[in-house]
């Protein structure tokens, strides 16, 4: 019942993952909200964590990012096991998180925002022009082209635009790790489309990415391996090459599609 | 029953905000007596479609049918003569009024100059029980001392008082314990089986399929199905959520 | 009773029963209205409001009604809840309730208690009937008990209402109807019926059942018991056991049942399983702990919300069986099963969609109980009502004739 | 015994938190207790502090000046002294009601009296179309705020702030700098220095006693014919005598002769007095009984919700600061006849401050939605009675800002820690 692990056969190996989690288990007092889950980001790839509401998705990115304290499991990072018990410590290895409500201050401009918090400074004063050119040079690098100008104030963006900025914020830091949680909700269907891109090049560029999504034809599109959760238990792990949409729908309502997934006992008597 | 013209259907509406296109040519329709479900991923529509539904957004293009006859609502006046009636999940109630203040605020009744209070509390009282709503002390308790759940049913209540056809409801369990959740969702059955027509705006898919009778489907604005629920499955209705088809239904591959 | 149609006497008694019958479910009602409903003309509706009235069962007054300034008022028939009643007993596996209910179908007063799952038959005797004892003695003087009827979770042989099988609530041989009818010493004979036949009633007549005649009551306590109603009548079958729907095996090698087999709706669905899925075999049991695993899923426990996903889907597949068998335009989930539809109710109804027929399923209403908590007692309210319906002045005749002696 | 059902009254079920148990109960004494209780403990405080705190001080005053404080002169001085500030705090509950505030209600009243005073003393106009006028000049400042508040949107403490300046302003210019007008009109003037004739007292006293004794009781018996429980009748009728007797010994005490030689006699409650009252009932009225008081309270409470249910929010902002001017020039106008005269500082200095202390010591809302007219007249006889005890105790100038200040924010806190208390029972 604990080995539901299906990625057995070792995938194409393109180094180790940078971040792995092994046999995590979380509960809030009597809830018990995470089972045995395996979890793994590594480098220039897109791993889409999909799963029904209440399956654990976001819980299991809080304990990533050091906001919920595991209760069992090894977290290892670039190899080494590690212990993340706060934000601050998910910061220090390089494990950035973009939340739904992405947490820009709209009277700011989008270089203090990017530097919000860790402003670079000359003696007592802010160096402006250094961040203002970091972070030019960053959504460059990322080819973010719709903003006008890093000088904008937040406010005036669009909601693609202010999730661009949010996740080129997290690129910013040296950030090895970056995991955005449903970075196209509430999004049109051209701004999904460049935020789709900016995360297919922020792994391109050598970052690992963990995407939350709602939506499997995104999912599909970006993702270069699915990990599904049903009801707090990683599902399967899988190529995206390898399934349809229709397997993965059926791995996050019913716990298996297949071959693929939990046992039938755990996955109630294969109905 | 599925003979039964529905009371409110909407046509090829199309709703952009500037260059931003939120809803396209989506077909939606509720029948009196049912509970028909909107179903569909944050930013899909649903809250759109919503507030078009309720005059507060008009809609660039499309046909909007009540009880068969086409009409323009330039606002939620409009609506509210239709007997149209939303419920946004901020309730929009005064806490510092009490149950019956709440229920007729803005249509009291009066003799004369004065409010008469005693028919009002009659009223109320009576509307409420005929709902069975039995978790209230008193008609005359202020809203700030009710719980989540109560006030939820306050608000529906309202539409029901008001002789609304249509009600709206947006995400009324969330935010709510399961018991109070379970009492929301046997109240919006018990509207739907007075005769009204029900819309039920959810996540929660449990909730979804123990009261509703259809299901409606947006995926990235579009109305991607609008089913019975007696024919689908949770997965099915997943899939349309997620991906905007499943097997026959939805999206064209 | 020889003759060949009804005589005088037999349509005017049938005529009393239905004009009570209205007023006793539909409420108070104008004498136009009752006309209307009952297809008689004026007079013959005054005659017997005359009559209903002269016998204590029913009294007109003016209409209590917000606005009564428009038109002019004309008299309602109301029933005299406070004057004829009956006693209701709903005995649950850990819960008890006695009441007093007016015709009219109000709850006048009620005790409530636990009882203890080891607890033996006269304990229960004694319990029903001191709480029975003191709902008479507050009664008012003119009070006229017309009846008494007894829920109870076990099948329950029509003809002598003898207790054939409760695995949940043994109480041994005893004849609890005769029992409790001799201590109560009221002259009236205290009915016993199966529970889940009771709330089958009483949703059909107070509840979401009104006006729907085939209908299928589920109720869960321990076990998971069924009313059937085919045709605006109680399935009873040749004994009156009928109706066992937690004894239907969905499972065919299943967790073994009470009843011996394996596999029933009962052993898949019931509280023990459901607690033993949710891995909490070992803590407290009743409603409300089959109410706390639905709230630990709600609140996100993948636990508690794989045990009822499993249950969900036996339901499922027993509501599919049935919804293909009988055709049925409402099913009634009471009890703790009304709280299990609710947190599992995507996997019953996806179950429902794979397994029964199209044609079936397409219109069948799933429901909760509206009764709520009440639904069997409310049952066993309108079981005991049944006679004096069916011939109102001759009971009541029969009920203050004998002596005109205090009761107790 | 391990089947028990518990026998007598207790084991009844409880059937209180169904089918609006609270409002079949039938209602006797002990219940009706027990909600006001409740509702007290879940911030609800009422009239209660206030009232408390009206005792407290008498007890206190008397004890201090047992020979001047309760003598029936200073009780005569004190309801007129209470005159100016009553008022300007009836028409600031309004305003309170709906969460603003209106801190040029007092530099109004004083506009408007300086209006009156000009109008009669250098155009020689009656004292009614003076009176008229000065009301008329109330109503176009109230517009003009509450047009800048509710149409333009200015907060309205900015707006009234800019007003409290410019009034000053105005006033400054009419009454000249360092000038005094002199109000000797017989009519202004009796309004806060004559006494109307004891005869007359009395029947007004009577009159009001027995038909606030009427509307309680018809509205209790109204209830009850509804089949809709009330308060039990011996709490109605137990207020009703409270009320009536309060009234009564009032009358009783101000019709003896106060006067302090014995060779003339002054008798008779100040005509100030039934101006108040009247302004009370119509206030009490209009909040509590007509739907245009039942708006102000629902925008006072949520405004979103008021302006869905479709009520007028703009017009309804905008009739609350004309309300609260209008009353400001009533409260001018009984100040100058309190003083005999206007000078450029009518109306400023704190003449606001006690206003908006009165409504909030009687138990407004600085948060909106709460509050009553009757507020005002208790605190505005706290605040009286504050400022009377202490010139009896001949305490200096600061000590009375200290000790005035201190109750008003005293008062505040009552009110916002009830409101918490309100916010954490809600849910």
């Amino acid at each position: 019942m604990a080995d539901t692990n299906v990625e057995d056969t070792p995938p194409a190996d393109d180094g180790h993952p940078v971040l792995r989690i092994t046999g995590l288990n979380k509960s809030f007092g009597p809830v018990h909200v995470l089972h045995d889950v395996d979890f793994a980001l590594r480098r220039g790839e897109v791993m889409a964590l999909v799963g029904d509401n209440g399956a654990g998705k976001s819980t299991l990115i809080k304990c990533v990012a050091g906001i919920h304290p595991v209760d069992t499991g090894r977290i290892e990072f670039e190899g080494r096991e590690v212990r993340v018990t706060g934000p601050r410590d998910a910061a220090a290895l390089g494990i950035e998180v973009v939340y739904q409500d992405l947490a820009l201050a709209d009277n700011l401009d989008i270089v203090q925002n990017m530097f919000l918090g860790r402003e670079r400074r000359r003696g007592i004063v802010l160096d402006e022009h250094s961040m203002e050119e970091a972070a030019r040079e960053t959504l460059a690098r990322l080819s973010v082209r719709t903003v006008k100008s890093v000088r904008q104030q937040v406010a005036s963006l669009s909601g693609g635009q202010r999730q661009t900025v949010a996740i080129a914020k997290a690129a910013l830091w040296e950030s090895k790790v970056v995991i955005l949680d449903e970075p196209t909700a509430a999004l049109g269907v051209q701004q999904t489309r460049q935020v789709l891109d900016l995360v297919r090049r922020l792994a391109d560029t050598g970052h690992a990415v963990g995407l939350i999504s709602h939506n499997l034809n995104d999912v599909f599109e970006v993702a270069d391996r699915v990990t599904a959760l049903y009801l707090g238990r990683v599902a399967a792990e899988v190529r995206t090459a390898d399934v349809t949409t229709s397997q993965v729908v059926e791995l996050i309502t019913a716990g298996r599609s297949g071959d693929l997934g939990l046992a039938p006992h755990t996955a109630a008597e294969n109905i | 029953m599925s003979v039964t013209t529905p009371l409110l259907e909407l046509r090829g509406v199309d709703k952009s905000f500037g260059s931003m296109k939120v809803l396209r040519d989506v077909a939606f329709s509720a029948y009196p007596g049912e509970v028909t479900a909107l179903v569909g991923d944050n930013g899909a529509g649903k809250t759109t479609l919503v507030k078009c539904i309720g005059g507060i957004h008009p809609y660039d293009s499309g046909e909007y049918l009540f009880e068969g006859r086409p009409v323009r609502l330039g606002s939620p006046r409009d609506a509210a003569a239709l007997g149209i009636e939303v419920v946004h999940q901020d309730l929009a109630l005064c806490e510092n009024l009490d149950i019956v203040q709440n229920l007729f605020l803005g249509r009291e009744r009066r003799r004369g100059l004065v409010l008469d209070e005693a028919t009002m509390e009659e009223l109320a009282a009576k509307t409420l029980s005929g709902l069975s709503i039995r978790t209230m002390g008193s008609v005359r308790q202020r809203i700030s001392t009710l719980s989540g759940g109560q006030r939820q049913t306050v608000a529906i209540a309202r539409a029901v008082l008001w002789d609304s056809r249509l009600v709206v409801l947006d995400e009324p369990a969330a935010a709510l314990g399961v018991a109070q959740t379970q009492q929301v969702l046997e109240l919006v059955r018990r509207l739907a089986d007075q005769g009204l027509a029900v819309v039920l705006i959810s996540h929660n898919m449990n909730d979804v399929f123990a009261v509703s009778d259809r299901i409606a489907a947006l995926y990235l604005g579009r109305m991607v199905a609008q089913v019975r629920t007696a024919d689908v499955t949770h997965t099915n209705v997943v899939e349309l959520i997620t991906s905007g088809r499943s097997g026959d239904l939805g999206l064209p591959r | 009773m020889m003759k060949g149609g009804p005589s005088q006497e037999d349509i005017r008694r049938h005529n009393l029963g239905a004009l009570l019958r209205f007023v006793h479910l539909r409420g108070p009602a104008s004498r136009a209205t009752l006309a209307e409903s009952l297809g008689l003309n004026r007079s013959t509706i005054m005659a017997l409001t005359a009559d209903l009235t002269a016998a204590g069962l029913v009294r007109e007054e003016l209409p209590r009604k917000p606005g009564r300034r428009a038109g002019r008022p004309s008299l309602v028939v109301r029933p005299e809840s406070t004057r004829v009643y009956v006693l209701a007993f709903d005995v649950g596996v850990d819960r008890l309730v006695v009441a007093r209910v007016g015709l009219g179908g109000e709850v006048l007063d009620r005790r409530e208690g636990a009882r203890d799952r080891g607890a033996d038959a006269s304990d229960l005797v004694t319990a029903l009937v001191s709480a029975a004892r003191s709902l008479v003695r507050k009664a008012g003087r003119d009070a006229v008990c017309v009846g008494a009827a007894v829920a109870f979770p076990g099948i329950v042989r029509r003809a002598d209402d003898a207790i054939m099988f409760g695995p949940n609530l043994d109480i041994g041989d005893l004849s609890l109807g005769e029992a409790l009818s001799r201590r109560l010493g009221l002259g009236i004979p205290v009915a016993v019926c199966n529970d889940a036949d009771l709330g089958a009633l009483a949703e059909h007549e107070r509840g979401a059942g009104v006006g729907c005649d085939n209908l299928i009551y589920l109720h869960g306590d321990v076990g998971v018991g069924g009313g059937i109603i085919v045709g605006g009548r109680l399935l009873g079958g040749d004994q009156g056991f009928g109706g066992e729907i937690g004894h239907m095996v969905v499972n065919p090698g299943g967790r073994p049942c009470a009843c011996g087999a394996q596999g029933c709706l009962e052993a898949e669905v019931g509280e023990r399983t459901l607690l033993a899925h949710a891995e909490r075999e070992e803590g407290p049991d009743g409603r409300e702990a089959v109410r706390a695993v639905v709230e630990a899923a709600d609140w996100g426990d993948i636990v508690a919300r794989e045990a009822l996903h499993r249950v969900g889907t036996w339901l499922g597949i027993g509501v599919a069986n049935l919804v293909n068998v009988f055709n049925p335009g409402l099913v009634v989930f009471g009890g703790t099963l009304r709280d299990v539809y609710l947190g599992s109710a995507a996997q019953v109804r996806s179950v429902l969609a794979t397994n029964a027929l199209a044609a079936s399923r397409e219109k069948v209403r799933l429901r909760t109980a509206a009764l709520g908590d009440d639904t069997t007692l409310v049952g066993a309210a309108e079981f005991a009502f049944t006679e004096v319906l069916a011939d109102p002045v001759q009971v009541l005749a029969r009920l203050k004739a004998p002596e005109d002696t205090p009761v107790l | 015994m391990s089947t028990n059902i518990p026998e007598g009254k207790e084991a009844a079920v409880k059937l209180a938190d169904s089918d609006f148990a609270a409002d079949r109960r039938e209602h006797d004494v002990r219940a009706a207790v027990g909600d006001y209780w409740s509702r007290v403990r879940s911030g609800d405080l009422g009239a209660v502090p206030a009232i408390l705190g009206l005792a407290g001080l008498v007890v206190l005053f008397t004890a201090l000046r047992p020979e001047t404080f309760l003598s029936t002169g200073n009780i005569a001085n004190l309801s007129t002294q209470a005159l100016p500030v009553t008022i300007l705090a009836m028409g600031l509950v309004f305003v309170l009601l709906l969460g603003e505030i209106d801190l040029s209600a007092g530099v109004a009243s004083g506009v408007c009296a300086a209006v009156m005073a000009k109008l009669m003393v250098d155009a020689g106009q009656p004292w009614y179309v003076a009176v008229i006028t000065a009301i008329g000049v109330g109503i176009v400042i109230g517009t003009a705020i509450g047009w800048l508040v509710s149409v333009v949107r200015i907060p309205s403490f900015v707006v009234t702030l800019a007003l409290f300046l410019g009034l000053q302003g105005i006033t400054l210019r009419l009454i000249g700098d360092g000038g005094t007008v002199p109000v000797r009109d017989d009519v202004i003037v009796a309004l806060a220095n004559k006494n109307m004739p004891v005869w007359l007292g009395w029947t007004l006293a009577v009159l009001c006693a027995a038909g606030y004794a009427a509307t309680q009781l018809w509205r209790w018996r109204r209830q009850r014919e509804r089949g809709l429980v009330g308060r039990p009748l011996v709490l109605v009728a137990g207020q009703v005598a409270v009320i009536a007797a309060a009234l009564l010994v009032a009358t009783y005490v101000l019709s003896l002769d106060r006067a302090p030689s014995p060779l003339i006699v002054i008798s008779g409650i100040p005509w100030g007095v039934p101006l108040v009252g009247v302004l009370l009932i119509i206030c009490t009225f209009v909040l509590g009984r007509t739907p245009y008081g039942r708006h102000v309270y629902a925008v006072g409470g949520n405004a979103e919700a008021a302006r869905r249910a479709g009520i007028n929010v703009t017009r309804i902002r905008m009739s609350v600061f004309m309300i609260a001017s209008t009353f400001a020039a009533l409260s001018g106008i009984a100040a100058a006849s309190r003083l005999n005269s206007i000078t450029p500082d009518a109306g400023g200095g704190t003449t606001l401050l006690l206003g908006v202390g009165a409504a909030v010591i009687g138990g407004t809302s600085l948060f909106g939605g709460k509050g009553k007219a009757r507020d005002a007249v208790l605190g505005g006889l706290v605040i009286a009675t504050i400022d009377n005890g202490l010139g009896l105790l001949g305490a200096k100038a600061y000590a009375n800002f200290l000790i005035t200040g201190g109750v008003l924010l005293f008062a505040a806190s009552i009110d916002a820690l009830a409101r918490r208390r309100r916010a954490a029972t809600g849910r």
